[in-house]
This record gives structure tokens, C-alpha cells and sequence, in this order.
């Protein structure tokens, strides 16, 4: 009989809500929780030898120190897997349940195996090392995914092939991998003309990178009332770089203050920006965050009233995952100063 | 126009003392095929060799593979501008021999590839595994420049292909098909109310070993033009490519362009096939938007309502593919586009060199990074040399059991971006 | 980033060297900028001319927040 | 030919890793010993000055990870930034980039002097018959 060890995170190890999320890791023999309905299906050919759960926030503020933690615990049932969650949409609980999947295969080259709702942080950082099965929103879908999570994971023990996305439930991977069809290209591009032209469902066989839109925003009404924010990705920050920004595949933004400032100076500001040659912003930053013309605007009422603070980061090979993540807060903390309107620049 | 297409099934080839065609085995008498080719004073000497299906053969590197068919009557002789005038064709009867052609090995440059294997795994890749080849190697005469090189053997491989095809002149065929095409103004009428669909055949014509023929002329620097289905089917398009064996359109593709055999089958039916549109994908980033702009004109012009676009090769060519896209849906004109990728050996990178949003609907013939281990075979016919360095001179790639580990794009045809070919890729 | 910020409601123009990527990461006012090391500026210009170059542009940046457009589009 | 499209004036600079360009009679040639890639990160900086490519980086059917050389040719002139100069010497980048990772030793590195001498004339016919085309010299 195989030997799994479940991952869960404090709600569903069944410890206590949110004022129990600094919980460290604890190791607990035999399934707890959604374990028990999930050993249901493992039957006789897979048993969960043990259930490790930790904090959301713990694992969040600590993650090398829990991973090592967990990992350690993971270690003397020599398990044949590692299962975590489902998380449906928790998104502590979600980048716990890949992290912990994808270490435990990195360490010990076993098959692992967590489920997530697809939009959950984690489904977008583990989907290339972690199969991760599709689930609802909340924990209305638990039902649902318990038996397709023990099918798959019964799948993985035995080393059985495995289908694609659509036949098996999970995240496709990224990887595109050659097949036979019974049509020829030929044929199949007529029909896809030919239902393009109806108006019909069709699928491309090769779908464009994301192009990603949201709706316009409505536009100002006055700017001679509007208070305007500037953003630079172009890693415009004070001499010193205090916030330790990278200079590519940034993991953080700075705030920084403005006020009583007409002009940006090589003395007092640099750009740490690693994608594009430094020396012209160097020389006058304002060249990347054009804060002397949008000072002299606003003297000039132009505009209502420039927000004393900017906002900084690096956009050179950052993921999109991250940029979205930082503009999500950025928004918010505008939405919070009262800000109308925003200028972004990118070199 | 009508152009009926008799179909010759051939089971085997073999060498003979009398080329004649009889009860599906297609003779082949070397001496006076060899001295027909060698009208051409380039060619010092000339040999052949007969692959066949399943056989333990490899035939690398080759340079063009061509379907044998003869004009059995209508105006003009195929390959029009080489073997035949520059006479209209694409009526009348053509015969076929199916089953089989004629694949070109000269080892014109030093890096050239092209693999065809008639068994094991790299057979799976092709249909050209299936049929009976005749390999003509052409030996040229010597201090022979490389573009007349090239163009030697080109036409050495249109002449043999013309030279058994004709074995079949008033024979019986096992089986014929009729395709007709009327004229623009005609179909409009007949089929008002079918959606009016154009081809646009990108041809790659760039410089040695990347260039295309119509009816004999190198098509560079052309503006966009169009040309019957049925022209084409009498190998009014011949390649002069031999670079990028998986993904070149090679003069079979043309002559069988599954393309525009697909549109004639449903021209009537559930669409109206309106021609096809010759568009060059130059090395020049001026002409490639004057290409697809003057493209989009003339299906404008042609009242146009949906479009199939292929390429021909990769990089470069996603550029006029993509703006093809843009401007035909930018004029309201709905586009499909066929393409293989260059995803990686896992599959996981960005395929195309090329994007652009408004390609919703694509199809693709393979991933060409995928690697493959190809077995020893019993017999090379070509170059052997080669073999040794196809993977650029890696002895790596080349087993202790003599197997070889390649990429897919060195196998003739794999990712046909005709959609010749069964293979798409998968996301998984 | 300008495509999220726009998202809770506020207008956000993009100036940017590279338009396509602007384009394809979603980005609804968009701006060319004059180059990658120096979108803001132009060294080859003299100070007081690159100043006026700079102001001219945020100018336009900031009409482009009072336009009503109903999709992406390059100002 | 200038950045609007219009023939009018012959000038371009010619960016190449390929000997043969040196002594092809083709003029200003800005040679660089250096690999397709390499040139391609070389090129990227002159197209944010203001350069334009007027070739394709990627020309021709043999992929930047097979053969040892190319040859593009930028506008003579500056003007502001070209979109689609920035967006297609970028994936040309990443194009070649990736192709260069298929293998643990990319094959351009393989040939020998004779394959050298090929790839070298295959991108000077491709260049030359580019020229002759667009009409400039």
C-alpha cells in the first residue's frame, strides 16, 4: 500500500479560523479533515500516512522556515506522495499548497498533487511543476473534487499515463507536446473558416499570448480639480534605493514623498532599472518621472493638485503576476488618497 | 476551367531495360532517363536509387520532393516555365502517379539537411515514408556556381518526375477526379449566397536556396498576384527552397497543396472558393507590409468575406503572416492561418517569432524542436557524410548504435505549414 | 500596470517607449514615448528644449485622461 | 529609402557578423565578430536611439540557432523610436534566445569551414537580392 502524506492549512486541519493562522507546522498521524473523505477513495491502494498543517500566516511571513519545517516533518514516512488542500480560491492557502507541493518534489522526486480554483496565486506561480486540479470557487466544490483529487493521485502512484488537461482536470502545464490527428492541417483550418464565418464555436489549435483588456476608465472631468499620481516602472528611487528594489524581476514597489520638490536631480534620485542604459536618467531622472514639467503645470493650474508622493518599480522582465500585484495596491492606496487620475511611465 | 486529375496508383518502382508503366509497377529504364537530365550540360553525371516503404533506408539530405504527373491533354505541359512552356495550364487531364515521387539529394552547401526514413519512427513524420521515391542523384560539372547548382538539380527533379509520369500517357487510371472552377463574375452568380473565400498562398522568396517559381519565374520583388487553383495543381508553383526541410513547401506541397484541395472539394458546397493569392514574404520590412496590404486589396477586390493564409518556413515569415492577419480582419474579412511552431524541446516557449491579437483562430502543424531518436538504417542513399553532420557535426547525436537524435524540423515535410500533414500540438 | 490601475476606476495613461508591449499588456491610454533610455527626454536637445519637449508631453498625457474613449488607444 | 516608405534616398547601415559582407562591395557595413544573437543584442540599443530595421533580423529559412551569421540592414537616419522595429528585433531576441537553449552547445557552433563558408554566402545572396529589390545600393 502507498503511503501519501496530505498537506492542510489551519481551517481545514481543523485547529481554528483566522486567530489561529500564525500556527506553526504540526504533524498529526492519519488523515484529518477533507483527508478522511479523500482516503475514502484511495481505498485499499493509497492511505495518508500523515496530515501536516500550518498557519496561513505563518507559512505566508515565514515560508523558508515552514517549508524546511514541514519538509522535515514530511521526511521519516519516506511517502510515495505529497497531496495538499484543495485550496479552491484561499490564496495564503493556495501558494502554501504549491509551494509544499513543488518542494517535496524537488526533494523527494516523489509525484505530488494539490487542487485550486484556477485564478487562485497559487494555480498561476505552481502550474508548471504541480498538476493542479481544477476546483470551484469556495468550499462548495469540496464534494466535487475529493474524487477526481483520489482518482488522479491513484493515477500518479501507479506511474499511469497522463491525459491532457481537458480529460483529467487539471492546470494545463504550459507545455505544448506533439499529437496525430485523423484530419490534415488543411482540413482542419477550412472548418475553422467555416465556422469562423458562421459565427460558430471554434478553437484554436494555437492561442496568441494574452492580450489582456479591461474596460476604460471614465475620464476626468476637470483636471484644473483633479488630483494626478505619477507611477514609474522605469526604477526611478532615491539615491540609496532604500526599499532594496531589484533591478529586474522586481518583488517590490516604493512610495516615495515629493514634497516641496520642483526637479529631480542625479544627486538626489537614480534609476535602478537594469534593462536600459542608466546614463541619461542618470543625469536628469526627470527624463524617465517628468516631475519638473509636471510641477510647473500645476503652478500653473493645469492641473488641481500633484500627489506628493510617486510610485516606483522596476519593469524589466518582472512577471506579470508581480506588476499586477503591485498595481492592484497602488490603485488602492490612490483609491484611499483621493487620487483621480495617474501618468505611468515605462522606458 | 476543369481540369480532371487520373490517378495511377503505384505499387512499386524498379529498374528496367524499357520505362513503361504496367499493372501498378512503374519501370524505369536508367540509361535513357539519365540521358534526357543530362541534356543539361551542367550535369556531369547522373545515378539513381529506389527507396521503398518500410524499407530500411535513409535518404538525407534531400532537396525537394515532387509528385510525377504528365499532361494527358489541355493546353500546355506541367511544370510550366521547366519542363513544359510557359503555356497556360490547369485543364484538360493530368495524369498522376500516386504513391510516389521523386525525392532530389544534392548536396548543394555544406550544412544541408532533410531526412526521409521508409521505416521506424521518423517514418511516422511524413507521408513520403509511404511511397515509392525515386532518389536521381545529380552529380554536377565541376567550378559549377552554387545558384546554377541549385537550380540543376531543381530542374533535374521537375524533368524525372515529368519523364514517369508519362509512362501513363492513354492508359486507363485506377480512379479519376474532376475539379472545376469558374471564372469570378460566373461563380459570384452561381453561389451568391456562400461565403466568398480566398487562399493566400505565401511563397518564401528571399535568395539562394530560399526562392519560388511561377510558370518558370523567380517571384521576388513581385507585387501580390493571383492565380487559378487549378494552374497550380499542373505545378505551376515550383520550390526553389531547400533550407528548413520541416517546414519548406516543397513542389509536392504545391502541386498537392491540401489547401487549395480542400476549397476545391467544398467549393459549391458549404463555400465559394474564389482563387488564390500569391504573396512573397521578402527579407525587406517595406515589401512585406506592401505584400500584405496589396493581398488585402485583392480581396477586397474580390469581394472577399473569409481567407486561409499559409507561410512557408519560420521567423521571418510570422511577420507577414501576422500583418496578413491584421489587415484582412481589419478590413472585416475573416482569416484562418495554418503554421507549425519552434516551441521548444518541452514545448513551453512562445512558438512563433511573430503575434499579433486578431489571430484567433490558427492552426498548427507541430512543434519542430520536439527531438526524436531516429534507428540506424541498413542504407543511406544521398550523402552519408551528412548524416555525420546534420547536427551540426555534434558526434553526440549520433549513437554508439549508429541512431540518430534529431529535431523534427530536420524530417522532410513534418510540420508542413500547407497542413499537408496529421500533427498538431497539444497544450498539456 | 496602467491596465490594473485603470480597473478600480482611475483613468491612467501609459507613456511608453514600446508601444506593442503597451498594447499587448492591456494598457487603455497610451502614449509613445520618445525612447527606451530616455522616455521623458531627449538628451541630443539642448536643457531648455528638452524641458519644453518634456512639458509638451505631459501635456498631452494629460489630456489624454480627459478623453472618453471606449477602447485601447495609442494618442 | 526612408522611414515613410517613399524610394527616394539609397542609404542604410549594414550590421553584420558575416566576413563575406566585408569584401561583397556592399557599403557601409558595421562588422562585428560576434554570434546572431549577440548582433541581435547589439542592434536592440541602436533601434532605441532611433534607427529603424529595414530587413528583417530574422531573414531567410536557416534559424538563428543553425547558422553562424546574419546581415540587417537599419536606416542611415534617426528618427523617433519605430514600434514595430522595437517589437520585432525584441522577439527576435527571444527567438533566438530560446533556440539557443535546445541544446546544452547551440550548432552554429558546429561547422565546419566549409559550412562556414555556405552560411556566408547563403546570407550575402540573401542580402544582396534584398538590395536589388528594395532598389538600393
Amino acid at each position: 500500500m502507498k503511503k501519501i502524506v496530505h498537506y492542510l492549512n489551519q481551517f481545514y486541519g481543523q485547529l481554528g479560523g483566522e486567530e489561529k493562522a500564525d500556527l506553526k507546522p504540526i504533524l498529526k498521524e492519519g488523515p484529518v479533515g477533507p483527508g478522511m473523505a479523500l482516503a475514502e477513495v484511495l481505498g485499499q491502494e493509497a492511505a495518508i500516512a500523515a496530515t501536516v498543517i500550518c498557519g496561513d500566516n505563518y507559512f505566508a511571513d515565514h515560508q523558508d522556515e515552514a517549508l524546511a519545517e514541514i519538509l522535515d516533518m514530511i521526511a521519516p514516512y519516506e511517502p510515495d506522495m505529497v497531496i495538499a488542500g484543495p485550496g479552491f480560491n484561499a490564496g495564503r492557502y493556495g501558494l502554501a499548497c504549491g509551494a509544499v507541493c513543488s518542494a517535496a518534489k524537488e526533494k523527494f522526486h516523489i509525484p505530488v498533487l494539490t487542487a485550486l480554483y484556477p485564478e487562485n496565486p497559487g494555480a498561476e506561480m505552481y502550474h508548471k511543476p504541480v498538476y493542479i486540479l481544477k476546483t470551484a470557487i469556495s468550499a462548495t466544490g469540496m464534494r466535487k473534487i475529493i474524487p477526481v483529487m483520489g482518482k488522479f493521485a491513484l493515477k500518479l502512484l501507479k506511474g499511469e499515463e497522463v491525459g491532457f488537461p481537458e480529460e483529467e482536470g487539471y492546470i494545463p502545464q504550459g507545455y505544448r507536446v506533439n499529437v496525430h490527428t485523423v484530419q490534415n492541417g488543411a482540413e482542419r483550418g477550412v472548418d475553422m473558416l467555416v465556422k469562423k464565418l458562421r459565427g460558430e464555436h471554434f478553437v484554436t489549435e494555437l492561442p496568441m499570448p494574452v492580450f489582456d483588456r479591461v474596460p476604460p476608465a471614465p475620464p476626468v472631468k476637470d483636471l484644473t480639480k483633479a488630483k494626478i499620481a505619477m507611477v514609474t516602472s522605469g526604477g526611478i528611487v532615491p539615491k540609496g534605493n532604500p526599499d532594496h528594489i531589484e533591478s529586474a524581476n522586481a518583488s517590490r514597489y516604493g512610495i516615495y514623498d515629493i514634497t516641496g520638490l520642483d526637479d529631480l536631480t542625479g544627486d538626489a534620485f537614480m534609476t535602478v532599472h537594469g534593462g536600459y542604459d542608466p546614463v541619461y536618467a542618470t543625469e536628469d531622472p526627470d527624463r524617465v518621472l517628468p516631475l519638473d514639467a509636471m510641477r510647473q503645470i500645476e503652478k500653473e493650474g493645469g492641473i488641481g493638485e500633484l500627489y506628493n508622493y510617486y510610485y516606483a518599480t522596476v519593469g524589466n522582465t518582472t512577471a506579470v503576476s508581480s506588476a499586477k500585484k503591485f498595481a492592484t495596491e497602488i490603485a488602492q492606496d490612490m483609491l484611499r488618497k483621493g487620487i483621480q487620475a495617474a501618468i505611468l511611465t515605462s522606458n | 476551367m476543369k481540369l480532371t486529375l487520373n490517378k495511377f496508383y503505384v505499387k512499386d518502382i524498379q529498374f528496367a531495360q524499357k520505362s513503361a508503366f504496367a499493372d501498378g509497377i512503374l519501370y524505369v529504364d536508367k540509361k535513357e532517363l539519365a540521358e534526357y537530365l543530362m541534356e543539361d550540360p551542367n550535369i556531369q553525371s547522373v545515378d539513381f536509387d529506389i527507396a521503398r516503404p518500410g524499407e530500411s533506408v535513409r535518404i538525407i539530405p534531400i532537396k525537394d520532393v515532387i509528385q510525377p504527373r504528365y499532361k494527358q491533354s489541355g493546353t500546355g505541359q506541367i511544370f510550366p516555365g521547366f519542363v513544359g512552356d510557359v503555356e497556360t495550364v490547369g485543364n484538360g487531364q493530368t495524369n498522376v502517379l500516386e504513391d510516389c515521387c521523386v525525392a532530389t539529394s544534392g548536396k548543394i552547401v555544406a550544412f544541408q539537411e532533410g531526412i526521409i526514413d521508409m521505416c521506424g519512427l521518423g517514418a511516422t513524420y511524413n507521408s513520403f515514408s509511404k511511397m515509392n521515391i525515386l532518389v536521381p542523384l545529380i552529380y554536377p560539372v565541376e567550378g559549377l556556381d552554387k545558384h546554377t547548382h541549385e537550380a540543376t538539380v531543381r530542374v533535374a527533379g521537375l524533368k524525372t518526375a515529368a519523364y514517369m509520369a508519362k509512362q501513363t500517357l492513354n492508359q486507363n487510371p485506377d480512379a479519376s477526379e474532376t475539379y472545376e472552377h469558374e471564372s469570378i463574375l460566373e461563380m459570384g452568380a452561381k453561389y451568391k449566397d456562400l461565403p466568398k473565400v480566398v487562399y493566400v498562398d505565401m511563397v518564401q522568396c528571399q535568395g539562394l536556396m530560399h526562392d519560388t517559381y511561377v510558370y518558370g519565374l523567380n517571384v521576388k520583388g513581385i507585387l501580390s498576384t493571383m492565380i487559378g487553383p487549378l494552374e497550380v495543381l499542373d505545378g505551376a508553383i515550383i520550390s526553389g527552397n531547400c533550407a528548413a526541410p520541416g517546414h519548406k513547401n516543397a513542389t509536392i506541397h504545391h502541386e498537392c497543396n491540401p489547401v487549395i484541395m480542400e476549397l476545391l472539394k467544398r467549393h459549391g458546397k458549404d463555400l465559394c472558393f474564389v482563387g488564390v493569392l500569391l504573396n512573397n514574404e521578402s527579407a525587406m520590412l517595406t515589401e512585406k507590409k506592401r505584400a500584405a496590404y496589396y493581398t488585402s486589396n485583392l480581396s477586397q477586390l474580390l469581394g472577399a468575406d473569409g481567407m486561409i493564409i499559409t507561410e512557408e518556413g519560420g521567423g521571418n515569415p510570422e511577420t507577414d503572416l501576422m500583418l496578413n492577419c491584421r489587415f484582412h480582419e481589419k478590413k472585416g474579412i475573416k482569416t484562418v492561418l495554418i503554421t507549425d511552431e519552434y516551441c521548444g524541446r518541452d514545448g513551453a516557449s512562445q512558438g512563433l517569432a511573430d503575434v499579433t491579437p486578431e489571430a484567433d483562430a490558427v492552426v498548427t502543424n507541430g512543434n519542430g524542436n520536439q527531438f526524436v531518436v531516429l534507428p540506424k538504417m541498413d542504407r543511406v542513399i544521398g550523402d552519408v557524410e551528412t548524416v555525420k553532420i546534420i547536427t551540426g557535426g555534434n558526434a553526440n547525436s549520433i549513437g554508439q548504435d549508429g541512431s540518430l537524435s534529431v529535431e523534427i524540423a530536420a524530417i522532410m515535410g513534418s510540420c508542413c505549414e500547407m497542413g499537408y500533414e496529421h500533427m498538431t500540438t497539444r497544450l498539456r | 500596470m496602467a491596465k490594473t490601475i485603470e480597473s478600480f476606476g482611475i483613468p491612467c495613461v501609459h507613456i511608453c517607449s514600446i508601444v506593442p508591449i503597451s498594447e499587448a499588456v492591456g494598457a487603455n491610454r497610451i502614449l509613445p514615448a520618445t525612447a527606451i533610455p530616455y522616455p521623458t527626454g531627449d538628451p541630443n536637445l539642448p536643457k531648455d528644449e528638452e524641458f519644453k519637449l518634456r512639458k509638451k508631453m505631459v501635456l498631452r498625457a494629460l489630456n489624454t485622461l480627459t478623453v472618453d474613449i471606449q477602447k485601447q488607444t495609442v494618442f | 529609402m526612408n522611414r515613410k516608405g517613399v524610394n527616394s534616398v539609397a542609404v542604410f547601415r549594414c550590421i553584420t557578423n558575416n566576413p563575406m559582407i566585408l569584401n561583397s562591395g556592399i557599403p557601409q557595413v558595421e562588422y562585428h565578430e560576434t554570434d546572431v544573437l549577440s548582433l541581435f543584442r547589439l542592434i536592440q540599443p541602436e533601434i532605441d536611439k532611433g534607427y529603424a530595421l529595414l530587413s528583417h533580423p530574422l531573414t531567410g529559412s536557416i534559424r538563428p540557432d543553425i547558422t553562424p551569421y546574419k546581415t540587417v540592414l537599419l536606416s542611415a537616419q534617426k528618427a523617433k523610436a519605430d514600434q514595430q522595429s522595437l517589437q520585432l528585433i525584441d522577439r527576435a531576441i527571444r527567438y533566438a534566445e530560446d533556440l539557443y537553449s535546445l541544446r546544452e552547445k547551440p550548432l552554429y557552433l558546429m561547422w565546419d569551414d566549409q559550412a562556414k563558408k555556405d552560411f556566408q554566402y547563403v546570407d550575402l545572396s540573401i542580402i544582396r537580392q534584398a538590395m536589388e529589390v528594395e532598389q538600393i545600393r
